[in-house]
């Protein structure tokens, strides 16, 4: 259905992100019975921010349940009941939530495949949330990926809008590994154009969301979507910028970065995460290994603060990459005047923006 | 509720204080919340206050509590500071943790107040190493560590009570049972409602206390305690309460479904701020009033005024 | 013990035969491994056969078992094939995990053997998410987790059994208790012996069994599967039993101190192995004896045999 | 006691790197009564290899103590324990066991000092050891620095050789937060000079294990050994390495190592973990960041196969690098003809030979 440059689509139908995320899960359900989602809050009437309402009603509550607070062990039994042929969606309402499953995760589930010779499969799906701002702080706003990025055996998407969202989910429950799914609350309600019927985004295809020819700009989750308002405003000053958004993070699609910082010499990547070896560190290496040698190549890591998060306002404002920061970087690494900055009411986080795409 | 020791008039006084200053300030941060002025999840602890009140009455300056993201309760019953708490919720650096933890890590070691935690459970191990700290030290200091009836489903935490009980740590754990988890009901999450059974058979004293009545908490901690400081280990209490606001957030949600507002109204007839008032003469309870609500505005006052951190903040504090 | 039941000569026959079987590969295995054939830590169940064997005996071959890095008992009781085992400790390309697994992680998804695990406790939840999907599946099938005294400390252990038993999860969880956790003695782990009375206060049956007898854990497990197929829930065996041998490694290590020779004597006079053959005709045993022994000599052989996975195998099966 | 180049140590007194830590620990619980140790095993009679030996007859059950197989919760206690003033050290016999208390040592060891303002301390030390071989397979033998190195708040050292590691030691016992000590196994037999007086080794300050002008070759942890050998055979060929142990991987000297690519235009960095997302991912952006801007820059990783550890030795000795494989990649790397390749007799992995220092 998608190819890394477009999405190929009819559709005329807005959906939210979080609700492309609903009726991904509420369709996959629909056509196998092995799928199941469960987690704590899955069933209640706020139903994670409404990404699993409807799922008790339609599928009832053998396949749509809360659980103990005990996500170690919730977390095995979804390998065990993987192991046995069923598909489970453990859901977390944070990602910070998955370092009390590290060990399943990254013991059991990475490695399960492998460790026993290829004589079992763990088909999972872990859906998880980062959380941003109004005081959600130190241990509600982490981007953990890279701790999975690291680890082989497991998979990891980070889709920025509607359509992927959909598309990914999909593909990740139909998958026969392990997928660490990481969404950004705050796509939650932003708008994409998504077919109704059910589709898979291919995993390890990068999806260009703009073509330009001086830098190239990686932004992974919804730094996808700061990064797109940071583009714009840098083609008000006259810069075009290559905008990638990996969708996948394990396969990560280098070929796509490759090519065009090839062409451009210039990357930013932009994380929502903290930079000391993230995502954004082996995207950089990667490129490095492979085009530093043919010349001189700008690169340069944006992300979370090397700090905690804050919750005081105050402070949280300058723990974000935002469209402000990352144009400003992206301009003085294409070599822009110095001292330029967009105008700050103009480059306002994209979030608070009604999004519509389609890209 | 069985009471042999008469209790004091200045008991009830002390109580009440405690409590109606939990009880008022949260009222007061629900009002606040509105406006956003506190940009931070509030977990309101209104309807639960006995647990705390009646729990941190039998502790020494010196002793620890340690409590969850619903810690405003725990926080003041401790003797922590109305300013720091309001200053930090405002995100000001006037709070207790400079702005840098809102409402879900209130901290103040200076009162014995362990920081709070955000992520279920982990705050009751840490607070076992803290007793394991007293312990060595040896000067008769306890630690009371309150976690919810959803934080006691954690690994950590029962591994927590078999270590406690190994080293016989000076720590009262105290569930604080409000028969919910957000909205998922004990039946959804425990498999059989024997908590205070199950910890018993770590080796330690376990009481559930179904009442909610406050003499009747503090007694059953006051023995326990008292046997702690001379090394008896530790000790489990279950207290049954209800969480009369939302999980968070300032409003009811009884309309929501997953709970009735007749379990409420039950509760609500057993309110310990009701009852201790009734107990104090008019004039007494006037008094307190008056001084509680003096001290509220003074706090609300002084969050306002205190500036927010400055931008280089942000680097401050990662090491120490 | 108690034993209503008369046991029937073909039962005696049958534990018999996989008992000496489990007993004698791991001699071998013991013998072996000074050759450094064996680049694995062996971690050998010689003196506890009797507890999986006596469970695996009521199982059905679409049943599962879930075991540790103490696996080989396990494994084979529930009908693994010796060949597998061995040429998977060899290193080799026909080991049940083609080599990349070794004694710590066999399995025999085959034969309903999920794949043990080297991090303590781990295995236990995996195990009871088999039997949430078995559930689901409505045909009687079960599952029984062994786990040691240790891996029932850890915590995802208690999660585990919370959940099992409020979803009524067809799982027999089974703590082999041995008295030690590599060289550590339980009173230095557990702050009271009453770990059996513990899980009861999930709501499942639960029952120790300290004779070490493979009757009395046959009879007592017997039941409790029997209703578990029927959606009874989950049931706790807690058996006591003794490691004989080392921790991990072929030998003996009663001189390290940490334990007493007359310990193991104690057992030693148990011995199931022993004891059956003792119940067993004389010319039947020999037959059953003869069997294994040309069984063992075959897997070894096989072993020995089949090739090292060749080098691309590395990069195989990182992801289905 | 030392500086980034060499070891100023008049010592004569060989130690083995496990009774350097030994000896380490032995003098600080000496010095302050707040330092205690703890975690599965150390008090029985094999000590953690020797590790925790005496401790027990000299400090006491109250100060040397096991505990139940309860890694997260222990975790919490060593938290608690510092934050009431003691100095824990927490020992676990496999890194791979750090993933059953990654909730504790990321949303809190790592955060208390920054989330409660400033208030509290967490001056604590977790022990961590790496296996190899001999089947340790999947899930005791990896090294996940990375995953540290990620969150701020949390240092990570990984000492190579019997001084660093009772530097280490020494600085990480006395250090206010929490640190992440990582040895590997094979390391413990290996013998330096190493003072007997307490000394520190200063985090932050990467030690020059050779000079030279041709290629800059980071290892980590046990791979700056095995780089040792591969350098030596280098060398042979009239191939000069600079070679560089970080000796603390937060904080990281990426002075030092950034002044050596600035000469060399070469960097190899060798970890003994997986290379996506992983130390060396950090290093190489880092690097390509600060230099790439001005000219070809050649940069390679080496590290685990990307794959589970496999417990067959015919498969595991692929999955690691070696002096072999790091002189043919540094060789290639510098432009050396295609095709060499040392000796493999005399590329034996440098723990198999006596390693006698100093450097
Ligand atoms: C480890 C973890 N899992 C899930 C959450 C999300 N969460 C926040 S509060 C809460 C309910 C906790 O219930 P309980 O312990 O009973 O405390 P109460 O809120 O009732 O006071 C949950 C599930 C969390 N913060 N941490
Ligand atoms: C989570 C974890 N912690 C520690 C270890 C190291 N270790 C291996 S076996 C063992 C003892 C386990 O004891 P028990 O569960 O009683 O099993 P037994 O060996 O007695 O059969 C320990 C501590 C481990 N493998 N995994
Ligand atoms: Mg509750
Ligand atoms: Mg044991």
């Amino acid at each position: 259905m998608s190819s890394p440059d477009t999405v190929v689509s009819t559709a005329t139908r807005s959906l939210r992100y979080v609700d492309a995320l609903r009726e991904a899960v509420a369709q996959e359900m629909q056509r196998d019975d092995d799928v199941f989602c469960f987690g704590l809050d899955v069933d209640d009437h706020k139903a994670i921010q409404g990404s699993t309402q409807g799922l008790l009603e339609a599928f009832g509550p053998e396949r749509c349940f809360t659980t103990p607070l005990s996500e170690d062990a919730m977390t095995g039994v979804a390998i065990g009941a993987a192991m046995a042929g069923m598909r489970p969606i453990h859901v977390h309402i944070r990602m910070d939530f998955l370092m009390l499953c590290m060990n399943q995760l990254v013991n059991m589930a990475a490695k399960a495949h492998y460790m026993y010779g290829g004589s079992v499969k763990v088909p999972m799906v872990v859906r998880s949330m980062i959380g941003k701002s109004w005081g959600q702080g130190a241990q509600h706003s982490q981007g953990l990926h890279a701790m999975f990025m690291h680890v082989p055996g497991l998979k990891v998407v980070a889709p920025s809008n509607a359509y992927d969202a959909k598309g990914c989910m999909i593909a990740a429950i139909r998958d026969d590994n392990p997928v660490i799914f990481m969404e950004h609350r705050l796509l939650y309600p932003i708008e994409a154009p998504v077919p109704e019927e059910p589709f898979t985004v291919a995993f390890g295809r990068a999806r260009h969301m703009r073509r330009g020819s001086d830098i190239t700009i990686v932004g992974i989750s919804n730094m996808a979507v700061e990064c797109l308002r940071a583009a714009s405003l840098l083609e008000e000053v006259g810069l075009s910028v290559d905008l990638i958004d990996p969708v996948s993070l394990v396969p990560l699609d280098m070929e796509t970065i490759i090519a065009s910082v090839a062409r451009t010499r210039r990357l930013l990547v932009v994380d929502n995460a903290w930079v000391s070896a993230g995502a954004g560190a082996e995207i950089a290496a990667q490129v490095a290994e492979q085009l530093g040698g043919s010349g001189p190549l700008s690169i340069r890591r944006m992300g979370f603060a090397p700090t905690t998060c804050p919750t005081t306002p105050a402070l949280e404002a300058h723990f974000y990459p935002n469209p402000l920061t990352i144009a400003k970087t992206a301009h003085a690494l294409a070599g822009g005047s110095a001292g330029w900055e967009p105008d700050p009411e103009r480059a306002r986080l994209a979030y608070q923006q009604a999004f519509k795409g389609p890209f | 509720m069985d009471n042999p020791d008469p209790i004091l008039p200045e008991t009830i006084a002390r109580l009440y204080r405690s409590l109606y200053r939990v009880r008022r300030i949260e009222e007061r941060v629900a009002a606040i919340y509105p406006t956003d002025r506190i940009k931070s999840p509030v977990h309101l602890s209104i309807g639960q206050e006995a647990v705390a009140v009646g729990i941190c009455d039998l502790l020494r300056a010196d002793d620890i509590v340690s409590g969850t993201y619903r810690g405003h309760a725990t926080y003041l019953a401790k003797g922590g500071d109305p300013k720091a708490m309001l200053a930090e919720m405002f995100g000001k650096v006037g709070g207790c943790a400079r702005g840098k933890g809102g409402s879900m890590h209130l901290v103040g070691l200076d009162q014995g107040i362990l920081g709070c935690s955000a992520v279920v459970g982990t705050n009751v191990p840490v607070a076992a190493g803290y007793a394991l700290a007293l312990k060595r030290r040896r000067r008769g200091q306890v630690v009371a560590v309150f976690y919810g009836d959803g934080a006691s489903e954690e690994g950590c935490v029962y591994e927590t009570l078999n270590f406690a009980a190994l080293h016989k740590l000076p720590i009262l754990f105290v569930c604080e049972n409000n028969f919910f988890a957000i909205h998922e009901p004990l039946h959804r999450r425990w498999a059989a409602d024997q908590l205070t059974e199950r910890v018993a058979t770590f080796g330690m004293p376990a009481k559930r206390i179904t009442s909610g009545d406050i003499f009747e908490i503090r007694d059953a901690a006051s023995g326990l305690i008292a046997a702690m400081r001379e090394g008896g280990g530790p000790a489990f209490l279950e207290c049954h309460t209800y969480r009369w606001r939302e999980h968070v957030g300032p409003a009811e949600d009884y309309a929501a479904g997953y709970r009735s507002r007749a379990d409420m109204e039950d509760w609500e007839r057993r309110d310990q701020v009701a009852r201790l008032a009734a107990l104090l003469p008019d004039a007494e309870r006037q008094q307190i009033d008056a001084e509680i609500e003096a001290e509220i505005e003074a706090a609300v006052a002084y969050a306002e005024a205190s500036p927010f951190p400055a931008a280089e903040e942000l680097h401050a504090h990662v090491f120490a």
